[in-house]
């Protein structure tokens, strides 16, 4: 009986890694498919230039991680991009050096997220809703801010952040796996991590057992800020210039990766290992698609049909399961 | 000796409803207390002032003789009071060592869990509340509603407090579960703990209580020292009169088959399970915690993919929860808040729900109609709500119970399944509940009745299944049932050399 | 009543009423246009009260509506679509409001005037800029505007009617980035990798020019391709200066807006206007860079 | 004891009635507010130009409402309203009659939305993914249909459906009226609304009960597909041209109306009647916005703000209640 016990343990186990991994083994094919579509694909050039691009997707999906895992959403993601970048730009133009208006950049992306956190938290406010108002509210801002003109950087310095290496290897690829490490750690090992899975499994429960369930959200928020405003850096630095439309419909570029890696939209389950596949899954098949040189007018059905092959050969693996 | 805790002319109301009209309550040191009450007396709001969910509209509250008001769930923890609420608090996607330390995790660093210490102080908790088979690490989700309970016991017992809540906590225990869970009582009890126990079983009041408090439709009825009164003196106190027989004369079955169960099998679940019903005929079904009933309950409700195995109903096969309803099978879930009711839909849609299709062949609802069936039904079930169009979220525990019940009665099935379906519920309304099931199967009805309560089983049971890890262990016509051999079968009875 | 408003607006501009209605003002090009406008109609004192459609023609059909609500006595259409914007033409007919449309024509109802580049002619100028660059022969990639916008198209459409003339050189890939700087900065790079040999870019605006700088300085590969864009906005011209761009065409969007009010004024002094004013496009390399105007000093 | 049951009776429906206005009353407060704001606002002319205006999102937004209450979302429904009004008007051109046409574009609609249905409910994907699949999908072969190009169509007849008038009131808005009455009425008395509750409400329970949820969702995204390409109509008439871009981004418009109008994003709880208030608050903010002459830098701001001011009210109202 112990060894029966035993075995059904084992088995189980093995499930569970499945199960953790399905995207991966998705991702894995996409992979093998590009490579056989594409001698550019699988190149070491060609794959830097795509974890670089996809970079700021997945820095602002793991925040977008951090928020849905508390059962919310974050719409407002992309304009927070676009006036943090805005105003890194308009405070470098005005004379100041890189590193501060970095920090001023960083400390707004904070502050706006920390705005949605309290509406959601406080206002009791639906987070779907209350991020779109956010949303609309900082994409006029920028408007007013930058006039509608883009604003050009001209420190070369902060030409470092999107197009530096370490090491040949792409700075922002750097900074989003240093991100990733950091928020897998912290979602796996402090009370703050395991406080976003409670609140996204049982908000009620979570707030029965003593958890401060306002703070941690507007915490969360707050880091979905930071994230953005990070990735308004990489993407402002890329272009030296920030644009008024940066970010626009990012927001449900990294839902959706989100979604693929597996986290449930409803809270509580997920993880960034799974958001990060996610986003090079997209990442990939948009290179691909260019590398191949596919018409436009198809590009949009073949990317709509691979993602939805993903999830549906997704879902079906995790029925295996049952 | 002062009061531990002391509660006085507590009143609450919700919106313009009064549910608690002045009442008195206390627990001394050492002192188990059992509030009694039918459903929706009061019980669990009352306790749900003490733990900071609910504020009293008015009335004081004492500890150790010194007035107190009770901020937020936080604050009752800090005041020495902990709560196991008659509804889950657990979150399922969270690991089994979590929930119970949930807030308050054992830290290192600050902020930094230490997982060690954490699963070592879970497993000495699982132990102590007599849970084996269950991992710290496991998640809340593979747990069956009987170990959820006893993981409730464990978080519980976790805070060390000097007041012990316990909202029916053995309404889905077992007799040897209850009975650990009984003597964990009196060995805290003699710890010095005061304990609030709320059951409806008596006989767990007359094993440990020391005092019991009645409660009735909201009022303060009285406090009696168990030494002094009866079983029957508690049950006049609840039900304001007397309750002479619990069980009605059994139906003797009809010769028609039913229901035929061959071989069946569902992967990691079940094993070559076999068994026929009979028209008219109650088959009880026993085990122990985990041992498959429910997922037997499931399996013939179309719920689970079955391996191999054939599952007969009056000739027709089923193989989907459609099917099976149309078949003629109702089955009533022991989880009534995930797969029960409808928390968000009113009491009245709640009831009609199986019954839509019925109802209507157009597909457009006829109001009057709707009416009757469930004024019926709010009636003969004595489902204690004002009005009938609230939301079920605002029943109490039992009421919601008998809504899934009422639902299912309703539909005439041929078949009807119930997983623990005095779950929670009163006395009073048991014998009601006893009383239609009688008069089911005198109408040629044939019942599954699940249950973990050995008398309802012994009381109202023509023949008794016993399962023991996924297979019929054996099977005892009623005149030879006896609660031992139901124990030998359900412990492996003479299959127990071939399982392991 | 129409009439007496207008004249008494003779004498003071200022009790003129005047609609602009933008196609969208997230795009320096389309804002240009408006400063021109505003700036035009402050200084002639035009009461100017503009909307902005975010690109979307539904929404500019019912910007209009709102519009003409307001007793206007002149509407500016920035159309989003030809096609669509008739439909806003003819309802500003029926009310008796005069049109002008500008940037993109409107293909219906009677428009006053246009003022406009026009958008084909400007991809046959980069066409023919590079194929004379070039030589003749060469390996091009085509940036595409956001396809479904009438200059996305046209502008497209000039560019490659006329290198489908020319033998030798190879239109290689044809992506759009949908007239954003972020987007082409991706595409290009995307089109770096899979192509080892690129003789010249064409991008179909500036913003998308400058985006695809980026990616192919990063690349080091700026020597090997000649960079073409289209608009003439500030950073492209200081691009050419430093020599990194080899041209743009220019169409200031300043004037139009500048010209329109010009035109607007005419129209509501009932003196008579040209029914299609074209400003110049003109190609903008090295050479003249210094010369070109793109505002009003 | 009757006549204090009865008391109560009443105490509850007055609240219910109250919990289910509220947002009307934050609309009759807006409305109030741009009375005062400017002369032109109410006026028999604009009050019919903005309920005109806002017909299309609104007939979009009832359904959304619907694949909302199942605990679903639809964000493909700009796209279906592209490719359906590009059909139509490619059919049109075609030379098939225009009633015709209409039909042919329904039915599209429908189509479309049950494969949106059969997706989520046979793949058990979830449905915030595979709409997102299938808006990217539909987008694209809107532009392979069009080649990027509008349709113009010639067909003087097919102007009254967005432009024409019944007894001087716009059918547009005699369209919208009557698939809110009709929608109102499935989801009150029939059981096919009953099952969509239940189903946002707990979707185990309702599978134990015997509903058919896999039928019922199919059915509400075809409803939702329907829906949109009726509004394809009306926008596709308006402007008597399909447009490649139509309908780019109505899918947050619409959800925006659904949840300012109270009905949950969880699903299981709201209705119609909140939906139709919703998009009128946010066509109203338009049009008086316009009417103001507000600087279109600023209304964006100007908007955001006051639909979070529309939420924060709502949300502390509900929570007066208890
Ligand atoms: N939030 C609420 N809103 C309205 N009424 C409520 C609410 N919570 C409880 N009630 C009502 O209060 C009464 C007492 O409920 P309570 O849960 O305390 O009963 P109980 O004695 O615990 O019953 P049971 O034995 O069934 O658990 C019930 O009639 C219930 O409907
Ligand atoms: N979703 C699940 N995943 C994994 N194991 C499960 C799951 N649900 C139930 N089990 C396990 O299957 C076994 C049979 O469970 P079942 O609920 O049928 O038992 P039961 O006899 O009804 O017991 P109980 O008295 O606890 O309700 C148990 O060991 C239980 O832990
Ligand atoms: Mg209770
Ligand atoms: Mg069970």
């Amino acid at each position: 009986m112990e060894k029966q016990a035993e075995d059904k343990q084992r088995w189980v186990h093995m499930l569970l890694l499945l199960d953790k991994y399905r995207v991966l083994i998705i991702f894995l094919a996409l992979i093998l498919v590009a490579s056989l579509l594409s001698d550019a694909f699988f190149t070491a050039s060609n794959l830097l230039n795509v974890f670089r691009q996809v970079s700021i997707v997945a820095i602002v999906s793991v925040g977008m991680t951090l928020v849905i895992l508390t059962a919310g959403i974050d719409l407002s993601v992309g304009s927070v991009m676009a006036f943090t970048g805005a105003v890194a730009a308009g405070v470098i133009t005005a004379g100041v050096a890189f590193p501060i208006a970095i920090l001023i950049c960083m400390a707004i992306g904070v502050l706006m997220g920390a705005v949605n956190g309290l509406i959601v938290a406080k206002g009791a406010v639906p987070a779907f809703i209350a991020t779109l108002a956010v949303m609309v509210i900082a994409r006029g801002m920028t408007l007013v801010y930058t006039q509608g003109n883009p604003i050009v950087i001209s420190d070369p310095g902060f030409r470092f952040i999107g197009g530096g290496s370490v090491f040949g290897i792409p700075f922002p690829i750097i900074l989003m796996l240093l991100i990733f490490i950091i928020m897998y750690w912290v979602l796996k090992h402090t009370t703050f991590g395991r406080y976003i899975y409670a609140i996204g499994g049982n908000e009620e429960a979570a707030r029965l057992a003593g958890i401060s369930v306002n703070k941690v959200k507007v915490a969360v928020y707050a880091l979905a800020g930071l994230f953005a405003s990070i990735s308004a850096l990489i993407y402002t630095s890329r272009l030296m210039s920030a644009q008024p439309n940066a970010g626009m419909g990012i927001e449900l570029d990294a839902i959706a990766a989100v979604i693929i890696g597996g986290t449930r939209l409803t809270g509580g389950k997920g993880g960034v290992t799974g958001t990060i596949i996610g986003a090079l899954i997209m990442g990939v098949l948009d290179n691909i698609l260019n590398l191949m040189n596919v018409s436009p007018f198809y590009q949009d059905i073949a990317k709509g049909i691979v993602i939805l092959v993903a999830v549906l050969v997704d879902s079906k693996l995790a029925k295996l399961k049952k | 000796m002062g009061h531990l805790l002391e509660m006085r002319d507590i009143k609450k109301s919700f919106s313009s409803i009064k549910v608690l009209k002045g009442i008195n309550f206390s627990v001394k040191a050492g002192e188990i207390v059992a509030l009694l009450g039918e459903n929706g007396a009061g019980k669990s709001t009352l306790m749900k002032i003490l733990a900071g969910v609910h504020e009293p509209t008015d009335g004081k509250i004492f500890l150790n003789d010194k007035e107190v008001s009770i901020d937020g769930p936080k604050h009752s923890q800090e005041l020495g009071i902990s709560i196991i609420h008659q509804e889950f608090n657990l979150i399922p996607d969270l690991t089994v060592a979590e929930n119970i330390f949930l807030g308050r995790e054992q830290q290192g660093v600050r902020g930094i869990i230490s997982w060690k210490a954490m699963h070592t102080e879970t497993n000495e908790l699982l132990k102590k509340v007599g849970l084996k088979n269950v991992s710290p690490t496991q998640l809340i989700a593979d747990c069956s509603v009987a170990q959820r309970q006893l993981i409730e016991i464990a978080k519980a017992l976790s805070f060390e407090s000097d007041v012990l809540i316990m909202d029916e906590p053995t309404a889905t225990l077992n007799n040897e579960d209850t009975q650990t869970l009984l003597n964990l009582m009196k060995a805290l009890s003699d710890e010095g703990l005061g304990i609030i126990f709320i059951t409806h079983r008596l006989e767990e009041v007359v094993k440990v209580a020391d005092r019991i408090v009645v409660l009735r439709d909201g009022e303060y009825i009285g406090s009696e020292l168990v030494a002094n009164v009866t079983k029957d003196d508690m049950v006049t106190m609840m039900v304001g009169r007397d309750i002479t027989d619990l069980f009605p004369e059994r139906t003797t079955p009809q010769e028609e088959v039913v229901l035929e169960v061959a071989d069946l099998s569902v992967r990691n679940r079940l094993y070559d399970v076999s068994f026929k019903v009979k028209k008219g005929e109650i088959l009880g079904v026993a085990g122990l915690l985990g041992s498959g009933k429910t997922d037997l309950s499931k399996a013939l409700f179309g719920l689970h993919k079955r391996q191999s195995g054939s599952i007969s109903m009056l000739g027709q096969d089923v193989e989907t929860p459609k099917e099976a309803i149309d078949a003629g099978i109702a089955l009533v879930t022991d989880d009534r808040k995930s797969e029960g009711v409808i928390l968000d839909l009113s009491v009245y849609e709640n009831l009609l729900m199986p019954f839509y299709r019925r109802i209507s062949k157009t597909g457009i609802l006829n109001k009057t109609k709707m009416d009757q069936i469930v004024d019926k039904w709010i009636n003969d079930l004595k489902i204690k709500v004002h009005e009938p169009h609230v939301e079920v979220r605002t029943l109490s525990g039992g009421n919601q119970q008998k809504v899934v019940l009422g639902k299912w009665l309703q539909m005439n099935p041929k078949l009807l399944i119930l997983n623990e379906p005095t779950r929670g519920i009163d006395i009073g309304a048991k014998t009601e509940i006893y009383k239609i099931m009688k008069d089911l199967t005198n109408e040629g009805i044939a019942i599954i009745l699940i249950s973990s309560e050995m008398p309802e089983l012994l009381g109202m049971a023509n023949r008794i299944a016993v399962m023991h890890e996924g297979r019929i262990s054996g099977e005892l016509p009623i005149e030879e049932a006896t609660q031992e051999k139901i124990f030998y079968y359900a412990t492996g009875g003479d299959t127990h050399g071939k399982t392991s | 009543e129409e009439a007496s408003s207008n004249a008494e607006g003779e004498e003071s501009g200022d009790s003129y009423k005047v609609g602009l209605a933008m196609n969208t003002l997230n795009n320096p090009f389309f804002v240009d246009l408006k400063d021109g406008a505003e700036e035009t109609a402050e200084a002639e004192g035009l009461n100017l009260v503009v909307t902005d459609s975010q690109g979307d023609p539904g929404k500019q059909m019912s910007d209009v509506e709102n519009l003409l609500q307001q007793n206007l006595d002149l509407l500016i259409l920035n159309p989003v679509d030809s096609d669509a914007a008739a439909q806003a033409v003819v309802l500003a007919n029926e009310r008796g409001v005069p049109v002008i449309t500008v940037d993109r024509q409107a293909s219906g109802g009677d428009v006053v005037s246009h003022i406009g580049f026009d958008a084909l002619r400007s991809g046959t100028i980069a066409a023919t800029y590079v194929e004379e660059v070039l030589g003749g022969s060469g390996n091009v990639v085509e940036i595409q505007g956001i396809l479904g916008t009438n200059v996305g198209r046209d502008r497209s459409q000039g560019f490659n009617d006329h290198l489908e003339g020319v033998d030798g050189i190879n239109i290689i890939a044809k992506q759009s980035a949908n007239f954003d700087r972020g987007q082409a900065l991706s595409v290009m790079e995307d089109i770096l990798q899979a192509n080892k040999e690129i003789d010249a870019v064409y991008a179909a605006n500036d913003e998308m020019v400058m985006g695809a700088l980026s990616a192919i300085e990063s690349a080091g590969r700026l020597d090997e391709i000649k960079i073409i864009g289209t608009d003439a906005i500030d950073p492209a011209l200081d691009a050419i200066r430093e020599g990194r761009l080899s041209a743009t065409i220019a169409e200031p969007p300043y004037f139009l807006g500048r010209e329109s009010i010009h035109t607007a004024l005419q129209v509501l002094a009932d003196e008579s206007v040209e029914e299609l004013i074209l400003l110049e496009n003109t190609l903008v390399t090295e050479e003249n860079v210094d010369e070109i105007e793109t505002r009003s000093k």
